[in-house]
């Protein structure tokens, strides 16, 4: 059924759909529309019976699941940003123990200084926390991946990451196609846990594994997600099937053929980039994108196949591995080893900074001259990180940095002019 | 299920890690001799009748107690109870009332009419036993449930010898003796009364017995000089005492005096008193503390108006009137003239100094030897003739019932064993329980129940019996306030509290074993057992 | 494409107005994206919305940075924030006021512009008294109805039904209905007076960008 | 107080068994097939309290819910001596997840089994969830609070032994004042653990108004009993905090432990009470009073107190604790 509604009540309408058991919440932007709408449909009786659990940190709202889910129940929390660093150690332990709980990251910047608007580096901190990772890049994507999550978390007995970008998808009112509860039913098999609190047959779960055996739990954790490689585009081939759309999967190219300028990028920004790609095409530009959607574990192979006809890659990421470059273009580049392709990577888009056709359109241009830095930053104010670098360099007592330039910048963050300029 | 190699483990998986290797010491259960055992002159297993009276089966009980003293209902009431001296509860608050439950089992005997189980087979031995007295009938006792063919010769013209003709009716009535004698002649005892052995080894020989036993009251009061006029009536306690059997009660006057610091110058005082005494006051040489009579005794007797003259010895009698000097202890703690007088008025005079045993009829066997006016018994109660044993007051001991009824058991056993061509040699004994080997915290609050003591006007004028019995509750309540010293009562603490569950139950009566598979030697089984019955030992290397 | 962008305050129902044009926009079988501006939302302080409406699946994701139309529900913003950043020369502009442009200060802004573009609504007495409460939001959607001809009465009135129920809903549609009136009146009244003919969107469908 | 009105004053309320007692009426400990919740094998330490108070506390739960039981348990001793690869200790349904979650991982298995029950899949099946000083009163004091405060159904159970063990015997928030640890060290002017810190969690649950908060410890087995089958016998949060000695941490001999635990109780140090909605119901009284040295001395902890010369004062200021917790709580009143 086509509907016109946030992002958010999307993600929630479709969770329930995959009638979850328990579900955690703890309120942080820009999650928590899902969560809230999640609370009303327990409250009033639609989802029943499911236990909706105010708790009172990430951390316990990962705990909170882990229990639930260990005693074998289809379990879901929402997080975004600091929520998901403050549960991260308990996020490490339901992948360690192996429990299928799906959480939605509505991406958010990490501080300090203290963002609440978009980009990956929630997420990508988490790369090897053993969750499978999967991006949408719209929300019916993101409402499609969710209903894929529990079939593949419980499948695998591991936990899933569904990411969508938090204000710009999350906050979003789009049409989307909802499915309806008895193609949820007919895709969806009912939780078989494959391992389970149980008075009946009792376990010890979660042992202290010594030196003699921890490199092989650890190798079964990566050979699982190795697993899951195998395992998704089936499960996307399914959920055509049964859903009548392409969801999910691997990766996807658009106007890739021929191009000599292959795009990397995760999400939303996809939509731009193949607006703008649109127009470049349209004025003789070989220029395609390669969009991943299932990033931990990554597929080397599909990314390899999808860049390797191409002459570079600029990999367009919201996210820094400081002191480095990319994340996301790092592992673009083990995908491309020994190839001869030059891999830019771009950071674009960080604690929200909206990433314009306009910048784009300049940037893939300059790429194509292979006139752009291997480290570029989208949209960088030079002026004042040099004024900054300046004044450290000149002052002891240079005193906060992010409040320095917001002076020097004469605005505050959330001002109109600045998003509109 | 498919479990998640290494993170999932099954259960009892921990069973393969011995931890019992990690142990240098390990606890063994041990069985440790109660005090109250260790005390007992009769050689009664009190812990192990205790432990029946607990669970209220008082057969079982009584059954248990006359193992060692077949006359618990006499011995609930006239034992001095060494026991309850060395009873590690009065650490705790105070002496279990091993007597009064003695006293409760042996009265519910009588009243239920509990036999002895007869001797299953016969030895074809005869033994002679010389007095039906306490020792005498013990050793009867004993030696007729070994299968011996036993005669009991009495002097007297009833059985119970000192027991009735020294013990007053109101300390000991005389149907408790008569019950608990006629249940040893039930056994198959012969008795003889008014049997008078004058010479022992005529009598062996004219019974053909093959051995004997004397257990001859001292029935002879001594006497001692003191300066009297002809009209003064001096008698001696004995005497006084017997006579209460008789038909004839003794005349002693409204005034008496009784010389001496015995229990039996306080029995006479009593009897005295009950007689219709106006005054019966005790002269004594030295202080209360120091003597031989029970305090217990002195107690009741002041209770009743019995007067006592503390460090005071008798100088001189008249025609109702004594002279009294006053004493002082010197530093070494014995009695000194002073020099200072004192006159009493006095009807009559008795005598309770002491008694001596007729010996006369040990003239002419050979090998015996009498010192200090008892026969001489090696430690298996023998007297230098062979075959002739002896106990009670005739040998050199405290002369209690409880020691005669301890010496007649002895007795029974040594004759048992020469009869056999043989020699009995008693178990090594346990290491006492004393009270550092207990942990008293497990012990619940359960203060002594007192026994019921008769109104004092009654006391005064009759002769009935002052110390009552316990009723059922109290006895439970009394026999459950046993600690077990030394020995194991099951309380489940030692399977309770350890931190590695290495101790196995082995169900009820069969106690415990433990477990040195996983037993780490941590020793908190041997710190929480509440009778020390668990001690650790080195681990051998 | 055609690109609303709504500012007004905290409090006022900005991004609930984005939300429901886009929802009115999806009743008429179009694609509609609504989005706001990704702030902490604190009650007074300057709030934008955006509503990008195709006829096709829109991809685009950035801030809408050259408005097809404008509604400014607070005039009081209107010297306090670049609210006219980015507009087309022939863009739309519904202001919620009572005041004209000329009172509003706008008299250089307005001159060159197709003024059967340039409207305005009392949104906020029209919500005091069918509402109760001073929401100027839904009144201005109505308003837009009227001035764009890019979605019908009907459809806001369904977006509202979508959005509140009972006496709320009712008091908005009553809102919307007339503000939809002043608005087409106001209109009218203009073309009376300039004798032309009101446009229709002759960009929606294609891309602005290029 | 919660005791069964034993009558047998031989064997009494305070030993394990008492063969005088019908059977269903003697302590979970006492049966010849008790559960062994934890079985013999585990690693701890000889002489471990909190082995025992987790056999106590467990098998009593166990008891109580029919066998129906599942645990989780904060990461330390209990955790490391019970499961170490690839061996396990416990025969109950047992997950450790994380040092400071076990709260909210009880509630998370609570959760999923109310809705299992409500579907017909599973059984009423109760939780418990447990964790040492370390785990409950500091790293996982937040989840515990917030497990109180929803009232979820998980009876959790901290086993304090004053500090962290597992570690090597580092502060806690549990431990008390003058207490020796490996960083409250008895050098300086003021050795060992400071005054006027730490946090009394069983007074915070009490603040939360959950049904039941009860402290106990392994000195008192049928008492510890009755408050695990009081609380058994509730839905919603409730909270036993019990006293268990560390031979290794106190520097006591292993054999001393229920005798430190006994002293503690005895000596006012640690009030043995229970509570319901916030309000204090019972005390175990204290039996024989005896001053705080008595409690100090074996412990190697203290040493400092006593030698090279004794330092009177900070053992008047324990005593003083000591006597704030007998007047606060009444712990010399009647039982």
């Amino acid at each position: 059924m086509l509907k016109q509604i946030e992002g958010s009540r999307a993600v929630a309408e479709a969770v329930a759909l995959c009638r979850p058991e328990v579900i955690c919440a703890y309120p942080i932007s820009p999650q928590t529309h899902i969560v809230e709408a999640l609370g009303e449909f327990v409250k009033d009786g639609t989802l029943a019976p499911c236990e909706f659990i105010n708790v009172e940190s990430e951390f316990a709202a990962m705990s909170v699941a882990i229990g639930s889910s260990a005693a074998g129940a289809r379990t879901y929390t929402a997080t975004a940003s600091q929520g998901l660093l403050f549960m991260a150690e308990a996020v490490y332990n339901a992948s360690g123990l192996g429990l299928p709980i799906v959480m939605t990251v509505a991406n958010r910047a990490i501080g300090a200084p203290i963002n609440i608007w978009n980009d990956h580096s929630d997420a990508l901190s988490q790369r090897d926390s053993g969750w499978l990772q999967i991006f949408a890049e719209t929300n019916q994507e993101a409402l499609d991946l969710h209903i894929q999550a529990f079939r593949l978390a419980e499948e695998l007995s591991l936990p899933i990451m569904v990411c969508m970008d938090g204000f710009i998808l999350t906050h979003a009112y789009e049409r989307v196609d909802m499915p309806t509860q008895a193609q949820v039913d007919a895709y969806l098999p009912k939780y078989e846990p494959r391992q389970v609190l149980d008075p009946a047959e009792p376990v010890s779960i979660g042992a202290m594994v010594g030196p003699e055996a921890f490199m092989e739990v650890r190798y079964l954790a990566h050979a699982k997600q190795m697993e899951a490689l195998k395992l998704i585009p089936g499960y996307a081939a399914e959920f055509r099937e049964v859903f009548g759309r392409d969801s999910g999967g691997l990766t996807h190219t658009y106007k890739a053929d021929d191009a000599e300028t292959m795009v990397v990028a995760m999400g939303s920004l996809l939509g731009t980039i193949k607006d703008v790609i649109d127009e470049m095409r349209a004025a003789g530009h070989k220029i395609g994108v390669l969009g991943i959607t299932l990033f931990r574990p990554f597929p080397i192979a599909q990314v390899r196949e999808a860049l390797h006809g191409a002459q570079r890659v600029v990999v367009l990421e919201k996210s820094l591995a400081v002191g480095l470059g990319g994340i996301l273009a790092t592992n673009v580049r083990m995908a491309l080893s020994a190839l001869p392709i030059d891999v830019y990577t771009v950071v674009a888009g960080i604690g929200g900074r909206p990433i314009t056709m306009r910048s784009l359109h300049a940037l893939f241009r300059e790429a194509e001259r292979d006139d752009i830095d291997p480290v570029t930053f989208l949209d960088l104010n030079h002026d004042v990180v040099d004024k900054q670098l300046a004044r450290e360099r000149s002052t002891r007592r240079s005193g906060p940095a992010a409040e320095a330039i917001l002076r020097d910048i004469g605005v505050v963050a959330a001002k109109v002019a600045q998003e509109v300029r | 299920m498919d479990k998640p190699f290494a993170i999932t483990l099954d259960p009892g998986s921990s069973l393969a890690n011995k931890t019992g290797s990690w142990r240098t010491f390990r606890p063994v259960y041990v069985d440790r001799l109660p005090p109250c055992n260790a005390a007992c002159p009769a050689g009664e297993n009190i812990q192990g009748w205790l432990y029946h009276a607990e669970s209220g089966d008082y057969e079982q009980a009584w059954r248990a107690l006359t193992e060692n003293n077949p006359l618990p209902a006499i011995m609930g009431r006239v034992c001095y109870h060494p026991c309850q001296g060395a009873c590690n509860r009065q650490f705790v608050d105070s002496a279990v009332g091993i007597n009064a439950v003695e006293r409760f089992l042996g009265d519910e005997a009588i009243r239920h009419g509990w036999a002895f189980e007869k001797p299953g087979k016969s030895s074809g031995k005869r033994v002679l036993v010389v007095g039906a007295g306490p020792s005498g009938l013990s050793a009867a006792y004993h030696l007729a449930r070994q299968g011996h063919a036993v005669e009991i010769h009495e002097a007297g013209p009833m059985a119970g010898g000192m027991m009735r003709f020294g013990i007053p009716k109101y300390r000991l009535p005389r149907d408790v003796i008569d019950a608990e004698v006629r249940r040893i002649v039930d056994l198959g005892v012969t008795l003889k009364l008014d049997t008078k052995v004058a010479n022992i080894a005529e009598a062996m020989q004219a019974g053909r017995f093959d051995a004997a036993f004397l257990a001859v009251g001292a029935h002879i009061g001594k006497r001692a000089f003191i300066p009297a006029a002809d009209a003064t009536r001096i008698v001696d306690a004995v005497s006084v005492l017997r006579s209460m059997e008789g038909e004839e009660k003794p005349m002693l006057g409204r005034r008496v005096v009784v010389y001496g610091g015995g229990n039996t110058a306080i029995d006479v005082a009593r009897t005295a008193k009950r007689l219709g005494a106006e005054e019966a006051i005790i002269v004594y040489r030295r202080t209360r503390e120091k003597a031989p009579a029970h305090d217990s005794e002195i107690e009741e007797a002041l209770q009743e108006g019995v007067m006592v003259k503390w460090l005071s010895t008798i100088k001189q009698a008249a025609e109702g009137e004594i002279t009294i000097e006053k004493m002082a202890l010197d530093d070494k703690g014995f009695p000194q003239p002073t020099g200072e007088f004192e006159n009493l008025a006095a009807d009559s005079v008795v005598l309770a100094l002491g008694q001596d045993v007729d010996l006369g009829l040990l003239e002419g066997v050979p090998g015996l030897e009498v010192k200090d006016g008892v026969v001489q018994v090696g430690p298996n109660m023998m007297t230098g003739h062979a075959g002739i044993f002896a106990g009670g007051d005739m040998v050199p001991s405290e002369r209690t019932v409880t020691v005669a009824v301890g010496h007649g058991k002895k007795a029974a056993r040594h004759i048992d064993a020469w009869l056999a061509g043989a020699s009995y040699a008693p178990p090594p004994k346990h290491e006492v329980a004393t009270f550092d080997k207990l942990n008293p915290w497990y012990y619940s609050e359960a203060p002594l129940q007192v026994r019921p003591v008769l109104d004092i006007i009654r006391r005064q004028s009759t002769f009935e019996e002052v110390v009552q019995g316990l009723d059922e509750n109290n006895a439970l309540f009394e026999a459950r306030r046993c600690l077990s010293c030394g020995n194991c009562f099951e309380c489940d603490n030692c399977y309770g509290v350890c931190p590695d569950n290495a101790v196995i139950k082995l169900g009820p009566g069969k106690r415990f074993r433990f477990n040195y598979d996983y037993c780490k030697g941590c020793g908190i089984c041997v710190t929480e057992c509440p009778c020390g019955a668990i001690r650790m030992v080195p681990e051998e290397n | 494409m055609f690109q609303v962008r709504i500012h007004g305050r905290g409090g006022q129902g900005v991004v609930t107005a984005a939300e429901m044009l886009s929802v009115a926009a999806f009743e008429e079988g179009r694609h509609a994206q609504a989005f706001p501006s990704f702030g902490s939302e604190r009650t007074g302080a300057p709030v934008v919305a955006f509503c990008r409406m195709d006829d096709r699946e829109i991809r685009l994701r950035e801030p809408i940075m050259a408005p097809d139309a404008l509604i400014i529900q607070d005039p009081t913003l209107l010297h306090q924030v670049d609210v006219f950043a980015g507009i087309k020369p022939d863009g739309y502009l519904l202001i919620n006021t009572s005041k004209s442009f000329a009172q509003l200060g706008l008299a250089d802004f307005v001159r060159d512009r197709r003024s059967e573009r340039l409207c305005t609504v009392p949104a906020t007495e029209i919500a005091l008294r069918h509402v109760g409460r001073p929401v100027p939001n839904v009144p201005l959607l109505g308003g837009f109805a009227a001035m764009s001809g890019l979605i019908r009465l009907d459809s806001v009135i369904k977006a509202i039904n979508d959005k509140f129920s009972g006496k709320v809903a009712a008091g908005n549609v009553a809102a919307a209905t007339e503000a939809f009136n002043i608005v087409r009146e106001e209109i009218a009244a203009d073309g009376q007076a300039r004798g032309g003919q009101r446009g229709a969107f002759s960009n929606m469908g294609s891309n602005s960008h290029a | 107080m919660s005791f069964q009105p034993v009558k047998f004053y031989q064997t009494g309320t305070f030993t394990v068994g008492n063969r005088l007692l019908p059977p269903e009426e003697r302590s979970v400990q006492a049966q010849t097939k008790r559960f062994n919740s934890i079985n013999s094998g585990h690693r701890a330490c000889q002489g471990c309290g909190e082995a025992l108070g987790a056999r106590y506390a467990v098998d009593a739960a166990m008891e109580a819910a029919n066998g129906q039981l599942i645990c989780a348990n904060a990461t330390g001793c209990l955790e490391v001596f019970s499961t170490p690869y690839p061996e396990t200790s416990w025969q109950v349904p047992w997950i450790h997840s994380l040092f400071g979650n076990t709260a909210a991982v009880a509630t998370g298995i609570a959760a999923a089994l109310k809705v299992k029950q409500l579907k017909g899949e599973r059984r009423d099946i109760r939780v418990v969830a447990q964790g040492g000083d370390g785990g409950t009163t500091d790293i996982g004091f937040g989840c515990l609070s917030g497990m109180f405060e929803r009232n979820d159904d998980v009876l959790y159970i901290c086993y304090d032994n004053g500090g962290y063990m597992n570690t090597g015997i580092q502060r806690s928030s549990a431990t008390p004042p003058a207490a020796r640890t490996a960083t409250t060290l008895a050098v300086g002017d003021e050795p060992g653990n400071l005054f006027g810190q730490g946090k009394f969690v069983p007074a915070i649950a009490m603040a939360h108004e959950i049904p039941y908060v009860a402290t106990a410890t392994v000195a008192d087995l049928r008492d510890l009993e009755a408050k695990v089958r009081r609380a058994m016998a509730i839905r919603g949060a409730r909270y036993l905090h019990i006293l268990v000695p560390c031979p290794l941490g106190w520097g006591t001999a292993s054999h001393e432990t229920i005798r430190i635990a006994r002293l503690a109780k005895e000596t006012g140090i640690f009030p043995v009470f229970e509570a319901e909605h916030g309000e204090l119901k019972s005390v175990l009284a204290i039996r024989r009073p005896l001053p705080v040295e008595d409690y100090l001395k074996p412990q190697k902890r203290y040493a400092h107190l006593f030698a090279p010369k004794a330092r009177l004062e900070v053992i008047a200021r324990l005593q003083q604790l000591a006597d704030r917790n007998i007047r606060r709580y009444g712990l010399l009143e009647g039982n």
